[in-house]
């Protein structure tokens, strides 16, 4: 581990912050190293917009009729921000930024297996991020970012260039995952079998299984979507022939295993985080990992529970709701698991720690509440209503965003090299917890009263939860901004960073903080399992021998 | 314990709703409960086995079978029951008793239309019968729209290119309300309706006089109604074309010829025996095939026909 | 992992076993044109699919070399595997689907209502070509 | 896990690196092991892309029988054979490149690279008349459909896709020309050797793809009934 490395190793090379300085340096690199941090800053850019768009569209909720803008406005502004913060924000925010930066160096390699693939996935990001602002020029887009036909196929305004936005950051997001899993397979360092990969990277490695095997219909999906409103094919067109609920099947194979694009990053990130602040072995890695992939699997059995109330038969909507309640297992075993590590551990409340705990009890709540949506009749009740907008920011927006600030604050210094302000960023944490939960725990019951999703005028019964809720954004709002800062402040420090600060047995801590631009000066070898916190670990070779 | 429910759902209006709510208030404290139980379990941890120095020893503990055998049973047992639950409520709610009331839905960009069985139609108000099966036959007009009635725990969604049904009982009489719950662009918040649940009584004064919006609607504008929607249009011109039956245009206050040659006036009598007796007065140079529309129409709407027509000068 | 690339010398197929390859794709495209010509009712679309099947196996085994390649292969048919489940799933909805009608109807419901045989089709707002979107 | 950094392999500086190894790999096989591995995860989710619009085709298909049988009588079977053959000689003859590259004969893999392309084209040209036909004929997608004279309804939706399905083929067929010309001229320069033919395997895997995308294309565009 690197506390045992010796110090003079670290820095016969400068670290990979100090190479080849420059802005045309940085936008040729394929360090997968800097393409993770300018992944993160580009995420982060668009993360603000698609939060200030947030606070709008709870601030036009204030009241039940006009607060600040007119319902066209509204409409452009709730799918502005469903599709920014869906296709820019969330689904590459773990693996794009933590998995690019972390996962070579959690597996001892040099860089991932195609560097230059790697490049292209940020630029093919910023080519769809350009496209996705541009349709600001267009008029807008005020379909949702669901994108239903035929109100999609007939509205007016920028639906085209939106969709072909999706279209091409579905090569950005297809990039990556192809690159995670040739690296996880032929990039493994010396002795590492595939039970001492640490968790993050089974976690990284079943999102990319569903980017692979997903993203290429949802690109097909938009395609036919584009030439639906362009040339009238008919395929999702009633008048034509076609059959509108296509549309939700073709969106949903996608979307619906997109969601675990979302959260199992955020659960990789949880499994390396909860172990080293408990400084205990992960508790039950093989069902972690085996959890992992079969999230990543049965994710692909379910979509149609989006559409129970879409006209779709009986007989569907029994085989996908009984499908669907298999997901809920893997989800509990990873909880109970990360619970199980903290038992009998020695826990340090530093920050990641902090975060993952929020992370545990807000995934709770959201992983539960799926059970109310997962059930067929109450989720007649609730399909898209304020429960279903709530719970799936529990699950896509809180979740996934509290793992990405746990998995921040856990590698910001061997991104940066520089430690951060632990009272800030403690009070930040705090803040978001709070906030988080005002926000969205009033849209639960809002929901289950029965107020639709989607709604700018509204019936004066709601109000008061509304306004709680928009009250809560804006706490959330605060936590965010004062993470964002304390991270920010930091950078204007020296670098301070120990190779190894939080004490972690995983690879990345054996590099310097931050690591050379090849990451390590000598090739790691993997002889101890990743989670042994043993006083004096045992190799795995010997382990397995007394095993047998 | 059932402030809990008050507070989480809307107070429950038909027959089916119970195995709903039971199903989700037993989800709801489920909820609660595992909430803080991992609450509990982490809290529990933090305060005990806190790090008191950077030397702590931990124990070495990998994985065990037994407890992750039973704590991945247990939900999946839970979650199999909530399953068959759920599948039972949607079942019920998805067959319809064959004696149910049929009414249309037409949903379109931003109104609700609906059609009774007598071919009578409203906007945005439904009107039936306390503690009877109502079926309702949907369809779109234009994009997809989704008709959801929180008291009743519907939904479903209302699709252009073909008919989707759903069906209740309503139990508790008033006025309940109808959201579109499928986005469907500038007016999807404004696009409500309002279902009546009417007490035998009211039900009756309904039957006899139509809706709220009927009642207040001035007669010959309730004519014109019924003459676009009871199929008047299908034979009798407003314009002076021949068609199966004689124009209406200026045939008020005229003479009309029969098949034996014998004259009659057109005036409010007349049209009321045309209604309710067809055949007894054929017009000289047209067949009998006009059906009575007795029984089919209200005195109202009758009385607004006569106006309808006196007004087509 | 230790192999070299002299290792893959023993999976170095001929120019033989090429042509025959060939050859079988050829006669099973002649099969498949033939196989129109018959009327299997039902099954004219699955024996098509089928010959098909049979000529892409061939493809993928010899001439991608799936033969020697079994880890690719589990991940190439691992891709098939969910495309399939894409496939009859979606069919299976809309196989299944009741289909209801007011009791009311009084005309059929056309199979294309808004696409005249020869005429340009106008979008399903009803609007013709060209015109603003409906607001 | 563990302090012992061994030093396996030390950065640039120790033996001698091979021409065509990028920085981060150990050695050649693992380098072309990756290479290969990436390349059936990009076929994969090629396969899901076009299987897309196969399922898409299936579901539509399935609900109009009758308009999608009257449409394909517009099209010409023999073309459509004549192009399976080609793709299925091209698809060959690529093969015969690896085979050629494989056993580092130089010449051969360039003719057969070029013998290639050159199917690829002929492929294309034919792709090319059927095309000015159907569009002659007003046989086309959607809202262009115009022709004349039709008896069965909706055939509109059968030339959508069959626009859509070829065109998308149409376009893999053009990259995967440029492909096979730039792995040409590779070999040209000579780059390839016995020990060292990744990138020609890898756009034969490819080109393979497109051939066995059109052999379930071909029965489903002319040959239904």
């Amino acid at each position: 581990m690197a506390d045992a490395m010796t110090p003079t190793a670290a820095h016969s090379h400068p670290d990979y912050l100090s190479e080849n300085k420059g802005l045309w340096n940085w936008l040729t690199t394929v360090d997968h190293k800097r393409i993770g941090l300018m992944y993160l800053w580009s995420v982060a850019t668009f993360m603000i917009i698609g939060g200030l768009l947030a606070l709008v569209i709870r601030l036009e909720l204030l009241t039940p009729k006009q607060t600040i803008m007119s319902a066209e406005l509204y409409n452009r502004a709730f799918t502005l921000h469903g599709a920014i913060m869906t296709f820019l924000v969330i689904i590459p925010a773990i693996p794009a930024i933590l998995g690019n930066f972390a996962l070579p160096l959690l597996l001892g390699a040099k860089d991932v297996a195609f560097p230059r693939l790697n490049l292209a996935s940020l630029y093919v990001y910023w080519i769809g991020a350009a496209m996705a602002v541009s349709t600001l020029l267009l008029g807008g887009v005020d379909t949702g970012w669901t994108f239903y036909t035929p109100y999609s196929t007939t509205t007016g305004g920028g639906v085209s260039m939106m969709v072909l936005a999706a279209f091409v950051l579905g090569f950005s997001s297809i990039f990556t995952g192809l690159n995670f899993i040739a690296t996880t397979h032929k990039l493994r360092a010396p002795g590492m079998g595939w039970f001492q990969l640490p968790l993050f990277v089974w976690g990284m490695y079943s999102t990319a299984i569903i980017q692979i095997l997903a993203t290429p219909v949802l690109g097909i999906t938009l395609l036919l979507l584009v030439m639906e409103r362009v040339f009238h094919i008919g395929i999702f067109d009633p008048q034509l022939g076609g059959d509108p609920v296509l549309f939700q099947h073709f969106f949903w194979f996608y979307s619906h295993p997109a969601v675990y694009i979302m959260i199992l990053p955020a659960m990789a990130v949880m499994s390396e985080v909860i172990p080293t602040f408990s400084k205990k072995s992960i508790f039950g890695y093989k069902a972690i990992a085996f959890s992992s992939v079969a999230i990543a699997l049965l994710g692909f059995l379910v979509w149609a529970h989006h559409m129970f109330v879409a006209g779709m038969s009986l007989f569907a909507g029994a085989i996908f709701s009984f499908l669907t309640f298999f997901i809920a297992i893997p989800s509990a075993i990873k909880v109970f698991n990360w619970i199980a590590t903290m038992w009998r551990g020695s826990i340090d409340l530093k920050v990641p720690m902090l975060y993952a705990i929020n992370f545990l009890l807000i995934f709770t709540i959201g992983g539960l509440t799926g059970l109310f949506l997962a059930s067929l009749s109450t989720d007649v009740h609730l399909h898209d209503t304020y429960f279903v907008v709530s719970h799936f920011h529990y699950v896509m927006a809180g979740s996934n965003m509290i793992a990405l600030l746990a998995g921040l604050h856990y590698w910001w210094p061997k991104m940066y090299g520089r430690m951060y302000n632990n009272t800030l960023a403690t009070i930040a944490c705090t803040l978001i917890f709070i906030g988080f939960n005002a926000t969205f725990l009033p849209q639960f019951v809002m929901g289950s009263r029965g107020m639709p999703r989607r709604y700018y005028n509204y019936l004066e019964q709601f109000q008061t939860m509304h306004v709680a809720s928009t009250i809560g954004s804006w706490i959330l709002a605060a936590g965010l901004f004062l993470a964002l800062a304390t991270l920010l402040a930091s950078l204007r420090k020296p670098k301070d960073a120990v190779p190894n600060p939080w004490n972690g047995r995983t690879f990345e801590w054996e590099a310097g903080s931050p690591p050379i631009t090849h990451n390590f000066e000598h090739t790691p070898v993997c002889i101890y399992s990743p989670y042994d916190y043993r006083e004096n670990p045992v190799p795995i070779a010997e382990e397995e021998k007394s095993a047998h | 314990m059932n402030w809990f429910r008050d507070f989480l759902l809307p107070k429950s209006a038909a027959s089916n709703t119970g195995d709903v709510d039971g199903l989700f208030m037993f989800i709801s404290w489920l909820t609660v409960f595992f909430f803080f139980f991992n609450g509990g379990l982490i809290w529990y941890a933090v305060r005990k086995w806190r790090r008191r120095s950077n030397n702590d020893i931990t124990p070495h503990i990998t994985h065990d079978t037994k407890l992750e055998v039973i704590w991945s049973v247990i939900p999946l047992i839970v979650v199999m029951f909530i399953f068959f639950w759920g599948f039972r409520g949607y079942v019920r709610a998805w067959v319809v008793p064959n004696d149910a009331l049929e009414i249309v839905v037409t949903g379109k960009k931003w109104v609700w239309e609906f059609e009774y069985p007598d071919g009578s139609r409203s906007l945005n108000d439904l009107h039936v019968p306390l503690n009877k099966p109502v079926k309702l036959v949907m369809h779109s007009e234009d994009v997809i729209h989704s008709f959801f009635v929180p008291a009743f725990r519907i939904k479903r969604d209302v699709i252009p290119g073909r008919y989707t049904e759903l069906w209740f009982t309503a139990t508790e009489p008033g006025i309940h309300q109808v959201y579109c719950t499928e986005y469907c662009g500038r007016g999807h918040s404004d696009m409500l309706a309002r279902i009546f649940a009417d007490t035998p009584e009211q039900y009756e004064v309904f039957l006899r006089e139509g809706d709220e919006q009927v009642r207040k609607m001035p007669l010959k504008e309730l004519g014109k109604l019924v003459y676009e929607n009871k199929g008047c249009a299908t034979c009798h011109s407003i314009d002076g074309t021949r068609g199966q039956g004689p124009s209406f245009k200026g045939i008020y206050g005229h003479e009309l010829k029969d098949a034996a040659g014998k004259t009659h006036t057109v005036d409010a009598n007349y049209i009321r025996d045309s209604i309710l007796n067809p055949q007894a007065v054929v017009v000289a140079g047209y067949e009998p095939i006009m059906p009575t529309f007795q029984g089919l129409l209200r005195e109202r709407e009758i009385l607004g026909m006569i106006e309808y027509i006196k007004s087509l000068q | 992992m230790s192999n070299h690339a002299a290792d893959h010398a023993h999976e170095i197929t001929g120019p033989k076993t090429y042509s025959m390859i060939l050859l079988a794709l050829i006669v099973l495209t002649v099969i498949t044109v033939a196989a129109a010509r018959f009327d299997f009712g039902n099954m004219n679309t699955v024996v098509a699919i089928l010959i098909a099947s049979i000529k892409g196996s061939l493809v993928a085994l010899f001439f991608m070399h799936l033969r020697h390649d079994k880890f690719n292969a589990v991940v190439f048919v691992l891709g098939l595997f969910f495309l399939a489940v894409f496939l009859i799933w979606t069919l299976f909805d809309i196989s299944t689907r009741k289909t209801v009608l007011p009791s009311n109807l009084k005309q059929p419901v056309q199979a294309f209502p808004g696409a005249p045989l020869n005429k340009p089709i106008r979008p399903s707002t009803g609007q013709p070509l060209g015109a603003p979107p409906a607001q | 896990m563990s302090d012992v950094t061994t030093t396996v392999h030390t950065d640039h500086q120790d033996h001698a690196h091979p021409p065509g190894l990028q920085h981060h790999f150990t050695n050649m096989t693992q380098q072309f092991e990756a290479a290969k591995l990436g390349m059936w995860l990009f076929l994969v989710t090629e396969v899901l892309l076009f299987g897309g619009l196969f399922v898409g085709y299936g579901i539509m298909h399935s609900k109009h029988p009758e308009a999608f049988v009257a449409a394909h009588h517009h099209l010409d079977w023999r073309l459509g054979a004549l192009n399976t053959i080609v793709l299925l000689l091209s698809s060959f003859t690529m093969v015969m490149g690896v085979w050629a590259a494989q056993t580092g004969q130089r010449k051969k893999l360039i003719a057969f690279l070029l013998l290639t392309i050159i199917l690829a084209m002929v492929f294309m040209g034919v792709k090319y008349v059927e095309y000015s036909h159907k569009f002659h004929e007003g046989l086309l997608p959607g809202k262009f459909y115009s022709h004349q004279g039709d008896t069965v309804p909706g055939q509109f939706m059968f030339f959508s896709f069959y626009f859509m399905m070829t065109g998308l083929h149409g376009i893999h067929v053009l990259l995967g020309i440029v492909a096979i010309l730039w792995i040409t001229f590779r070999a040209w320069r000579g780059h390839f050797s016995a020990q060292y033919y990744g990138p020609v395997d890898i756009v034969g895997l490819y080109w393979h793809l497109v051939d066995l995308i059109w052999i379930y294309l071909f029965p489903l565009m002319y040959l239904i009934s």
